[in-house]
């Protein structure tokens, strides 16, 4: 039996490489039904804002070419919510537990993460400096290389906890971002949240979704996906989450090849709720029968032809 | 709710857009299956366009086996629609709250079906429960309307149902079977005969619309069922919430999911 | 009938808004077995560069999903080829011919416009300063403004043709791009070019592209093209061409009604070689049949909610 | 070349994972079908994925249809494959170039057939297009090799081909029909025998290499249908360009076509 465990922050050792992207998997506990969540590598939560937030009006997702565009806008229960209602079920569930948060500002990154900071029950934060569906959403750290270091390191002040970044492909130059936030404390980067994109109803002559914008991802996005993360993983030495457009195993090994340590599953949960759990059975699979005695073996083994 | 491949088993086409499809189901499915409570459905794994499964109301239920009705309005129900008899589908069902089936409190009370195009599917849920249940339906009025005469699908498996006491009305926007008009035309009618009725509505969002207002007006409860956008279907995208009164704080607005907190809401807290 | 024309850029009038896209219609001919290349309102050619160049090795093709990635390396016959073999083809077929052409340097721009300046039977002149799939195929020019808008001053000097200049979409403000070059001269604007991304083979371990990366084109990018067509039609005041993932005519529409004047069809001719001729006519039937008289009220009448 | 819906008016099951279709055609397209050449197959335009149609070789053809016969290795294939009889399907073709058929100079020299795997079907046009034509197949030798016995497929319809004349040896990885070993040993052993020989040959790319290879050794001329990966199947995106031999600059490399220049090329031009 192969090995399947990964280190993705320093002493943060997951059983497997295989989460759930924030915003993909409610708080955790509507999959339970489904199967042990406990089974998967960390669930990560829907992003937590320091108030609950309602999220946008109008039509929230679309589906498009091999993909759907979400514009949610943030809709979340509050971090005081989350932490009274949703964590201690997590626990009883024995999740291994990664907590998704935004703000508008530094401050209430640096407040949340304080905020969170000991709180038994969670394995490590994840900032989203990307979210491109609120105007506030952190999208405005996601794509200056400055700004966001500086946020990073403000919330690595606040936080003990391990600290995975989050970054937004919507950029010209992923590696630089990356190379700022591991330079400013971040302990693990995860990429890619989504594209930015658009969809149009012809007959009513209007933008599909009510904030005329969304997210794009799926498995359309894949490959721009798979590319950036091979662009980061060779520039930066820490850990690196990858994240677009996982369906299946063979998309969650190639990410792996390409120089993931662990990966996360986002769109996928939506079609069928077993996803992710049968990921973990797949690359257990695929390892086993190809003779690897532990999953970091295989990760970042790609060749160059 | 259960997670399945499943096999059709039989595949019927109702009009030139319209079809239905019988699938395979366990007992455990059929038995918490209720009027109202619909399924994810999707056809392929391993092709992601379409990419998302879609939401059909469950209509009908035997021991093994339930149905949808289907109309062809894009890639994911047109996909489904070249499965034939004997193809496997995807079902993630029986999802959603469906309609309250207790009897009206007051006996003498009648039951207001009200089904506009498409709504029929859900509509008829209740009425093939009762049905197949051999609950009478005296009091029971279905008022369904559609855009014409061959949009109207099911009229005789319902006009068999007089038996057991169902009033039926159809109503046309052209006329061609029925009065000429919308269905809320008919709704206001019965409710000024019936005041103390209970309503059940399912159709598109205008019409549920103006049911609402209809319903407002008579000073009557009601239930509507809503068919938002669904990317998951379970209560994890956010995707397809709709405006609620909060009934807590009556200044201020909520968000309910349709697909776990729904399809079925009270007609006064929705917010369109 | 609906009056189709549409005016590119100042002085030129094309019969429609359908184009086709650079490297998905070879040099022009390859399409007349298939219909009247004359009916569209025009082709535009493979990328030229000064001299001929043989383009990248190994595989070069890739399907993912919904999309494809190209890594051709900008294969071409060269400057002087095109016009002593390919352009006197083309003026016997009648066809509105725009040129599209990229360099390593601004040097290789300016004298690609000054060879191509008042060529008889080239409508205009399209430059590539987006092309992911050669170090020096431009992508330095479309990722900086000030480097675009020097780059585009240049040309602007070398030619009287009307001037598109073709923009990247892996970029972080695709709006600062497309004012800098409106602003340094340019005619008009297409957009957008591929982005990058990557495919995996995971049997053989390796990238699947001799080239590693390559550019990803198809439906899958529909709705970030879309967004970027809009954002920009917003933010400049000369015509916007649409580019990316056009399959049929009700694609096309969704441009045009985003801001687009006009659009390109790619890797769509791939699939069904008539497939822009469709377009024109779909889009003629589509607006006869909304009783348009004139596609130019259609064109940027998107409505927002 | 023609591009045209059609419809499948046969399907056979050769193997678990080989089927053949037969596809109506009109009667321009047969005629200009000629051994070697190939259609690009789609299934339906309104789905995305998969995207590209797909390159096969045109196996037979009659006055008003042609087969395909595909190997299931992907979604390409594995999507044509659920087509039904009477489902329909878009034909880009005849596309490329095909076999040299014109006699070979010499009517003495034998012709050699060398076929791997799936490279079985661009052969076999060669042979099938020889027994429509009633054309003799004496001195005509045809390799064969693959996996192992359940992946030989058409050894019957070959088989009969014996009243031809045609020589049929077969050649497996596992020894489970005919020789253990590679095709290329056979053609090496046939080239002994018959130094005058005119080589075909179709399967996977380090087949061809050897096959080149072994010619080389022979000094004897040849031709290799490639199956480089295909966009577009007519010449415009320049993805499945192969290295060649520059005949006018033996110093210098130049890129052919496949899809236009082949997929036939002179085996001695190609640079692997
Ligand atoms: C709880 C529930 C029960 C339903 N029950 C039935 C049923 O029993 N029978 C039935 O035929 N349909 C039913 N529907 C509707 C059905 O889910 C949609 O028709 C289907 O998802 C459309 O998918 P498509 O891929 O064919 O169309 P798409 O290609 O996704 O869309 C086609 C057109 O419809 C629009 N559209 C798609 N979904 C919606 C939506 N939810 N609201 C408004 N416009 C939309 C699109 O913008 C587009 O114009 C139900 C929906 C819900 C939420
Ligand atoms: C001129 C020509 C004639 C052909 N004739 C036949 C035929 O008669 N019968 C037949 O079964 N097949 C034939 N092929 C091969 C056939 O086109 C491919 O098997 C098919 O396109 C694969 O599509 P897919 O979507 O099923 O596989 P994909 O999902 O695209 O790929 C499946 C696997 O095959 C690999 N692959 C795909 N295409 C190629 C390629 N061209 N070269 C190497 N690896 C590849 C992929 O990397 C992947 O590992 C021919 C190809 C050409 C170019
Ligand atoms: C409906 C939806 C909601 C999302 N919400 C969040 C969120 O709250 N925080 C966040 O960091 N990412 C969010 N994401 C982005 C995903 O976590 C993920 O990065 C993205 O969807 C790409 O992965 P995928 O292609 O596997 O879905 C959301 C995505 C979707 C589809
Ligand atoms: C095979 C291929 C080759 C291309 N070559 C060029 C080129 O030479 N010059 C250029 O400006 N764009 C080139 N492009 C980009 C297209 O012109 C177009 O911008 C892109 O494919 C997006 O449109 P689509 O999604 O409709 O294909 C190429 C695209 C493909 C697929
Ligand atoms: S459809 Fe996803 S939350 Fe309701
Ligand atoms: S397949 Fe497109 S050029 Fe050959």
């Amino acid at each position: 039996m192969v090995d399947l465990k990964v280190e993705i922050a320093p002493g943060l050792v997951l059983k497997n490489p295989v989460m759930t992207a924030s915003g993909t998997f409610g708080y955790g506990r509507e999959y339970a039904p489904y199967f042990d969540i406990s089974r998967l590598g960390a669930i990560i939560t829907k992003g937590l804002s320091r108030q609950p937030k309602i999220g946008n009006s109008g039509v929230r997702i679309t589906e498009t070419a091999c993909g759907m565009l979400n514009a949610i806008g943030l809709e979340n229960i509050g971090v005081e919510r989350f932490l009274s209602d949703e964590l201690p079920i997590l626990q009883k569930m024995n999740a291994t537990v990664i907590v998704n948060v935004f703000g508008n500002n530094q401050d209430d990154y640096a407040n949340l993460a304080a905020k969170l900071d000991g709180v038994a029950g969670i394995a490590a934060l994840e900032i989203n400096i990307s979210c491109p569906n609120v105007k506030a959403g952190g999208i405005q750290f996601g794509i200056d290389p400055q700004a966001a270091a500086k946020l990073v390191a403000a919330v690595r002040k606040k936080t003990s906890l391990p600290l995975i970044t989050k970054l937004s492909p919507n950029v010209s130059d992923i590696v630089v971002i990356a190379k700022a936030v591991e330079e400013a404390g971040s302990d693990c980067i995860s990429l890619i949240n989504t594209l930015i994109g658009m969809a149009i109803d012809l007959e009513r002559k209007c933008p599909i979704l009510g904030n005329v914008t969304g997210g794009l991802s799926g498995p359309a996005i894949k490959p721009v996906a798979l590319r950036m993360v091979y662009q980061v993983a060779q520039a930066v030495s820490i850990p690196i989450i990858g994240i677009g457009g996982i369906a299946n195993a063979r998309d969650a090994l190639e990410f792996l090849l390409a120089g993931a340590t662990a990966i996360e599953v986002g769109t996928a949960n939506f079609i069928n709720p077993q996803t992710s759990i049968e990921i973990v059975e797949g690359i257990e699979q695929y390892l086993d029968a190809q003779g690897y005695s532990k999953v970091t073996d295989f990760i970042a083994s790609l060749e160059l032809n | 709710m259960y997670l399945f491949n499943s096999e059709i088993v039989n595949k019927e086409k109702l009009t030139q857009n319209i079809f239905r499809l019988r699938i395979k189901a366990a007992n455990d499915f059929c038995r918490v299956a209720t009027p109202g409570k619909f399924v994810m459905l999707g056809s392929d794994d391993s092709l992601f366009d379409p990419l998302l499964r879609r939401p059909f109301g469950i209509c009908r239920w035997g021991t093994d086996w339930f149905e949808v009705i289907i109309k062809i309005v894009g890639k994911g129900s047109s996909q489904l629609s070249k499965l034939e008899k004997g193809a496997s589908v995807a079902v993630h069902g029986p999802l959603g709250n469906g309609y309250p089936i207790n009897k009206p409190e007051n006996e003498q009370n009648t039951l207001i079906l009200v089904a506009g195009g498409m709504g029929i599917a859900s509509i008829a849920s209740y009425l093939f429960a009762a049905f197949d249940r051999k609950q009478p339906l005296i009091g029971t009025f279905l008022l369904y309307g559609a855009a014409n005469y061959s949009e109207l699908i099911l009229l005789n498996e319902l006009t068999d149902a007089d038996a057991f006491g169902l009033q039926l009305q159809t109503i046309t926007d052209d006329g061609s079977c029925g009065r000429q008009g919308l269905v809320t035309q008919l709704l206001s009618h019965e409710l000024q005969n019936n005041p103390q009725s209970q309503v059940f509505a399912c159709g598109p969002e205008p019409m549920l619309k103006s049911v609402q207002k209809v319903l407002q007006k008579n000073e009557c409860d009601g239930f509507l069922s809503l068919e938002n956008r669904m990317a998951c279907g379970f209560g994890v995208c956010l995707g397809c919430v709709q405006s609620m009164i909060n009934e807590d704080d009556e200044t201020s607005v909520k968000t309910a999911k349709v697909c776990t907190q729904g399809p079925v809401f009270p007609a006064q807290q929705v917010i369109f």
